[in-house]
């Protein structure tokens, strides 16, 4: 036995001694001071990296643009960004290794709401700020003041997405979701009905990973529906629902409203509504200033996740300049507790939901040709 | 229930069922031709795919050209995996389960790589023929089902006439049903071997490249359509690539009128018991005796 | 032959009857192709009885039929006149019968001696939960298997490879282990199924010595081969030819039976 | 003298492993405690494949299994983490027999792709039965683990349990794979016929054995829900039964001591890899694939292979 360990032990040696090295960095740092260490978890590969990229992409677009203009009170930023692999427990890890060997300033992310709800674990108990893209998630969230929001919740989100139906004089509704995402959102909007005085007609569930849900599409059809909510991470129930020629507006959550999304839709994507946030095509003038900066370093337009990157990242600079970089974590999240003027939306960070987002915060989109127009609506009255 | 949906319901399963055999036909040549399980077929068709994909976009080829590009990378990969890892395998005489452990290492290698070349964005191809939908009972066949459906009728009948009729394909069941006695008869069984999965790579392909304009392609859609490939392939019983049509209409027809009775949320749930059970109460499938004398 | 001493003098061995075994009406087919029919024959108590025919005469069907692996269309097979028919593998190592393969199937990835003590596992009793917690009964009974095996591996001149992998051995060695493993187990009725292919004229007479032993150590034996040599070992032999026994008696005899010449020569 | 000197070694390992965790940083200890959860659940799966020659693609199911008891006990029951451990691993030996029974009738690929069948229908399930499970949202708030009034709470607390633990399993499983079933086992894998007619009831022996790899799938899943305090569906998909299954598999399936080497590859070269940026999941598969191609009896069998080669060099 003893032997056995021992030979373990020599096949691993190599694994062992490399793993004492520490994580490399992996952001540049451009000013000669010491910069101050933010960390950043999100979800670049696995399910939801459909996400997790342009995140990371407006992340970086922030740090550039932030350290070119002289950073925090001249003190550069260095952001710390790791892939949790749409994994909670790979999330924890990370989280684990960025607060307790780099010790960094504040986490930006993550990405999915089970690895938010999970890192939080670590976070909320130190007071770190963590700004999370991830709505307000289950009951344990909303004592964790810390952790802030920058997407809505999923009741608001159900919200926006009712409104919008009530007011254009839909009552008879069917609803195709997920077993995901879908289904968290369907959660929150499925006792909504009475509110905003709408019956379902039809409600379809269908795994993440399928791939063809016509018939479940035909049975919505079949419903006769005058408005159709999809809630899915997947482009497919659009193209099924136009398959079957279910002819009813489809109205959607903000979640699909990306250009990735739409190509894989295909020519189904034409008249689909999003209840979004950033319509680069014809941006507000808060918005302008982020999406030329984007294009012009991409050479393409970002949504707003790519604008929640930029957010997360800009609205701690702003709170680290006024607790000073060397705050105690309690100071900065202290610090992070106002209102805040983002390019995604106007939030209020001290708000109770950690986020302060409202149905005033989104814009509403319809599909035309594969570009967002902007619809002349808003759900606030 | 109107007849509408059921209507569908049947039009979608069929579709379904025959994405399902194309695949389940690859594995069912590839276990004829080798005895091996090979858990990457799907990834053959996400190859496929993307290769056509990229061939036609940014590259700019005629559509043609492109399929038969990714048609060619399909055998092609086939060739590879072939010479790189199961022949050297097969001399160290490894076991069932180290060659399911090697493709299934492969098949998660490939769906990294396709995510690094290609990214995590799902594409889509565009119709072999016009777009369009077929209007039965206020139900919709797409278009490029029926292309779809085709071509798999034609390949099984294909195989059929190759296993049957052809020294070849009479060659490649020698070298894998007794190896030794094959190479005794003078088959070179290593070339049979090769062979079998350059014709496993070519179907896979195939079945990626049409399906790629009904359902979007990314890199990690490989193990699902490898799954209910195999799920239809057993179902029909392996020996008979026919068995595989059979096998994958069936899984398709049942998940599709499932859907129409039960909460959709439980379709895979069905689908994949159903393939258990019947590897235990029919070990040779449907067609399983017809699949023996038939060869 | 320096075995036949070592081997009677094997520590305590529990004395038992050798068995006898009976087919009646055996028949078999394959997807309607016939491969045995209207087999009858007897195995008497202690007797060594051969079967012999040219290749697909049905003799390892008639074999895989009294082992349990098929079971038959048509008739009976008595073991001490007792029905089988219903008896899984097991049961009827349960009740003393053992087989040897035609290529021998022996333990690739375990040592010689580890071969052997799964001969005994039938004689065992701890299970899952006592072996983890290696109970003192466990234990003991671990060794005494061990003892046991060892002994029985010294019987048949593996003594010296004890530890060796078996999957790496020759095949005439191979064979031995086979041999070792089944005797081992005490078995009152022994299938062997061609014992002497792949094995050197020398092996072949050790082989005989074996066999002659293991007669002698009470069990009744049902050879089956298409080496004539070696069958001259058997009491009485049986000549089957596509799926019919042609002729049956001693060796001598059926080599001079004009049908198994015809059989064997005129195919 | 040899005997000697392998004590020392041992000395000196149990040593530097009871150290490690005032040298390493938080994240390694962190990455330890995985490990060694891995080491729990891969050595029933390392049993399966080594010993019986089984693939058992199923183990996410029983980890999931043990996670959501304890999650489920411990926080909407607000009973003992105690009662948690017992019904994850009494529900996971009940489904295992019910499951095994019919379905260890199956050998070889059929068996494999049945259980990764069972898999993706667990991890269907747990999205499914989210009053159970929370489903995407998942259950937060487990407490933390405690013993007689100790709380294993830090990531060092929790390295000095799951240790002792997965050591202890390692020990009864080698008594097992040495005693009377392990031969019986180890036959049933080289020659099933042979192993049958030496009286091998080779059915309850697989379903047996099934049943120990549930109920180490599901120890191991109930110390994880405690440890990171928070689970979803998303740690119970194929994905990980994959990485259960690559346990043993990099290890040298037949080593029982070496399913330790086998699950410190999967918690670290990952973690190493992932500074080569989008590529490692590349580099990764490709290392199993070497692995399996290359070494066919896994790092400790290629290490026993240098070893040799070494010892001939010098001779």
């Amino acid at each position: 036995m003893a032997l056995q360990a021992c030979r373990s032990l020599i096949a691993l040696a190599p694994t062992a001694l490399l793993s004492l090295y520490p994580l490399p960095a992996l952001a540049q740092t451009t000013a000669s001071r010491e910069p101050i260490k933010l960390g950043a978890v999100i979800s670049a590969t696995g399910a939801i990296a459909g996400v997790g990229l342009p995140e990371r992409e407006g992340i970086l677009l922030a740090q550039k643009t932030l350290n070119a203009r002289g950073g925090v009170n001249g003190q550069p930023i260095e952001i710390l960004i790791e892939d949790d692999a749409s994994s909670p427990d790979v999330a924890v890890s990370k989280v684990n290794a960025l607060v307790h060997s780099h010790k960094v300033k504040a986490l930006i992310g993550t990405s999915g709401i089970a690895q938010t709800v999970a890192v939080g674990g670590i976070t909320a108990p130190l007071k770190l700020t963590q700004i999370a893209f991830s709505g307000l998630g289950p009951a344990v969230e909303r004592e964790r003041t810390c952790v802030f929001h920058i997407t809505p919740s999923q009741e608001l989100n159900a919200r926006a997405l009712l409104s919008y139906v009530r007011d254009m004089k839909a009552s008879k509704v069917g609803v195709l979701h997920d077993s995901g995402y879908g289904q968290v959102v369907w959660n929150s909007m499925k006792d909504l009905a009475g509110e905003f005085g709408v019956t379902w007609s039809q409600v379809e569930k269908f795994e993440i990973a399928a791939t063809d849900l016509t018939t479940q599409a035909a049975k919505v059809r079949a419903s006769a529906p005058e408005a159709v909510i999809v809630i899915s991470t997947s482009p497919m129930p659009f193209r099924n629902a136009r398959q079957v020629r279910l002819t009813a507006p489809i109205i959607s959550v903000h979640g699909t409203a990306t250009y990735d999304y739409v190509k894989a839709m295909g020519d189904a994507a034409d008249n689909i509504i999003h209840a979004e946030f950033l319509i680069a095509e014809d941006p507000l003038p808060h918005q302008r200033e982020f999406v030329d900066l984007f294009q012009k370093e991409h050479g393409r337009l970002p949504k707003h996740f790519e604008a929640a990157g930029w957010d997360a990242v800009m609205s701690l600079a702003q709170a680290l300049k006024t607790a000073g970089p060397d705050a105690a974590n309690e100071a900065l999240c202290s610090a992070m507790r106002r209102p805040y003027q983002g390019v995604m939306a106007k939030f209020d960070f001290s708000a109770p939901d950690m986020g302060g987002l409202t149905l005033a915060s989104f814009n509403y989109s319809k599909l035309v040709k594969g570009k967002f127009t902007r619809l002349d609506y808003s759900a606030a009255k | 229930m109107s007849a509408s949906l059921v209507m569908q319901a049947i039009l979608s399963g069929i579709t379904n069922g025959f994405v399902y055999a194309l695949i389940g036909i690859g594995l069912a040549v590839i276990f004829k031709g080798t005895q091996i399980i090979n858990a990457m077929q799907g990834e053959f068709a996400v190859i496929g795919a993307m290769v056509t994909v990229f061939a036609l976009e940014p590259a700019g080829l005629p559509y043609g050209l492109s399929i038969l590009l990714g048609v060619i990378s399909g055998a092609a990969a086939g060739v590879i995996i072939d010479r790189l890892f199961v022949q050297p395998m097969m001399r160290q005489r490894a076991g069932e389960e180290s060659f399911l452990l090697l493709t299934i290492g492969l098949a998660v290698t490939l769906s990294a790589a396709v995510l690094y070349l290609a990214g995590r964005n799902s594409y889509l191809l565009p119709s072999w023929g016009e777009e369009g939908v077929i209007e039965i009972l206020d139900a919709f066949l797409q278009i490029q089902a029926l292309w779809l459906i085709g071509t798999a009728i034609i390949v099984v009948v294909g195989l059929r006439l190759f296993y049957g009729r052809t020294l070849l394909g009479l060659s490649m069941m020698a070298a894998s049903m007794d190896p030794d006695g094959a190479a005794t008869n003078g088959i070179n069984v290593r070339r049979m071997r090769s062979l079998t999965f350059l014709l496993g790579g070519t179907i896979g392909a195939i079945a990626g490249i049409l399906v790629a304009p009904l359902v979007a392609v990314n890199y990690h859609m490989g193990i699902a359509l490898t799954l209910k490939g195999f799920a239809a392939a057993i179902l029909g019983g392996l020996s008979n690539p026919l068995g595989a049509v059979l096998g994958g209409v069936t899984l398709g027809l049942l998940e599709s009128l499932a859907v129409v009775g039960f909460p959709s949320g439980y379709k895979d749930v069905i689908a994949l018991a159903m393939m258990i059970v019947i590897m235990i109460v029919m070990p040779n499938g449907l067609l399983g005796r017809v699949g023996r004398i038939g060869g | 032959m320096s075995g036949v001493v070592e081997l009677q003098s094997l520590p305590s061995r529990p004395p038992h009857l050798p068995a006898t075994l009976e087919l009646s009406g055996i028949a078999h087919s394959f997807g309607g192709f016939k491969v045995l029919s209207d087999v009858n024959f007897a195995v008497p108590q202690g007797q060594i009885v051969g079967l012999i025919g040219p290749n697909g005469s049905g003799k390892s069907t008639c074999f895989n039929i009294v082992s349990g692996f098929l079971s038959p269309k048509a008739g009976r097979v008595l073991l001490s006149g007792r029905d089988m028919a219903a008896d899984s593998i097991q049961a009827r190592t349960r009740q003393g019968l053992m087989r040897t393969f035609q290529t021998p199937k022996v333990f690739e990835r375990m040592s010689v001696l580890e071969n052997v003590m799964v001969g005994l596992h039938k004689d065992g009793r701890s299970g899952i939960l006592a072996s983890m917690l290696r109970t003192p009964s466990a234990r003991r009974e671990l060794d005494r298997l061990r003892n046991t095996a060892e002994g029985a591996c010294r019987k048949f001149g593996l003594g010296k490879l004890l530890d060796a992998q078996t999957g790496r051995l020759p095949a005439g060695q191979r064979r031995v282990v086979e041999l070792a493993r089944a005797y081992v187990g005490a078995p009152r009725l022994l299938l062997l199924d061609e014992p002497s292919s792949g094995l050197n004229t020398e092996e072949i007479e050790q082989l005989r010595g074996w066999i002659a032993m293991l007669n002698s150590e009470g069990m009744t034996i049902l050879l089956v081969s298409h080496d004539m040599g070696l069958m001259t070992i058997a009491d009485t032999v049986h000549a089957l030819y596509f799926g019919e026994i042609i002729a049956s008696g001693p060796m001598t005899a059926i080599q001079a039976d004009p049908r198994v010449r015809e059989a064997y020569l005129g195919g | 003298m040899n005997k000697l000197r392998r004590s020392l070694l041992l000395l000196l390992l149990v040593l530097a492993w009871a150290l490690a965790p005032l040298l390493l940083s938080r994240h390694l200890i962190d990455l330890f405690v995985f490990a060694g959860l891995f080491t729990i659940g891969g050595l029933g799966v390392g049993l399966l494949l080594g010993q019986c020659g089984i693939v058992n693609l199923a183990q996410a199911l029983f980890y999931g299994i043990g996670a959501y008891s304890s999650a489920y006990v411990t926080v909407q029951l607000g009973l003992p983490s105690l009662t948690g451990f017992l019904a994850g691993m009494l529900a996971s030996a009940l489904i295992a027999i019910a499951v095994g029974w019919p379905v260890l009738r199956l050998t070889g690929f059929f068996l494999a792709l049945a259980t990764l069948a069972l898999s993706l229908i667990g991890n269907v399930l747990f999205f499914e039965w989210d009053w159970l499970t929370g489903g995407t949202l998942g259950i937060g708030g487990i407490p933390k683990l405690s013993i007689f009034g100790f709380a294993f709470d830090t990531p060092e607390r929790v390295y000095y349990l799951v240790w002792p633990i997965a050591i202890l399993v390692l020990l009864l499983a080698d008594n097992l794979v040495r005693g009377r079933p392990g031969l019986a086992m180890r036959a049933m894998r080289d020659a099933a016929p042979a192993a049958e007619v030496l009286g091998v009831d080779m059915h309850r022996l697989k379903t047996a054995m099934f049943v120990i790899c549930a109920m180490l799938g599901s120890l191991a899943g109930s110390l994880f829900a405690h440890y990171v305090s928070y689970i979803s569906v998303q740690s119970f998909t194929v994905e990980r039964s994959i990485a259960f299954l690559l346990i043993p598999v990099v290890a040298g399936s037949a080593s029982v001591w070496g399913i330790i080497a086998g699950a410190l590859f999967v918690t670290f070269i990952p973690e190493l890899l992932s500074g080569f940026g989008d590529i490692h999941q590349v580099l990764f598969g490709l290392a199993l694939v070497l692995v399996v191609t290359l070494l066919p009896d896994g790092l400790i069998g290629g290490a026993d292979r240098l070893a040799q080669l070494l010892k001939r060099r010098m001779a």
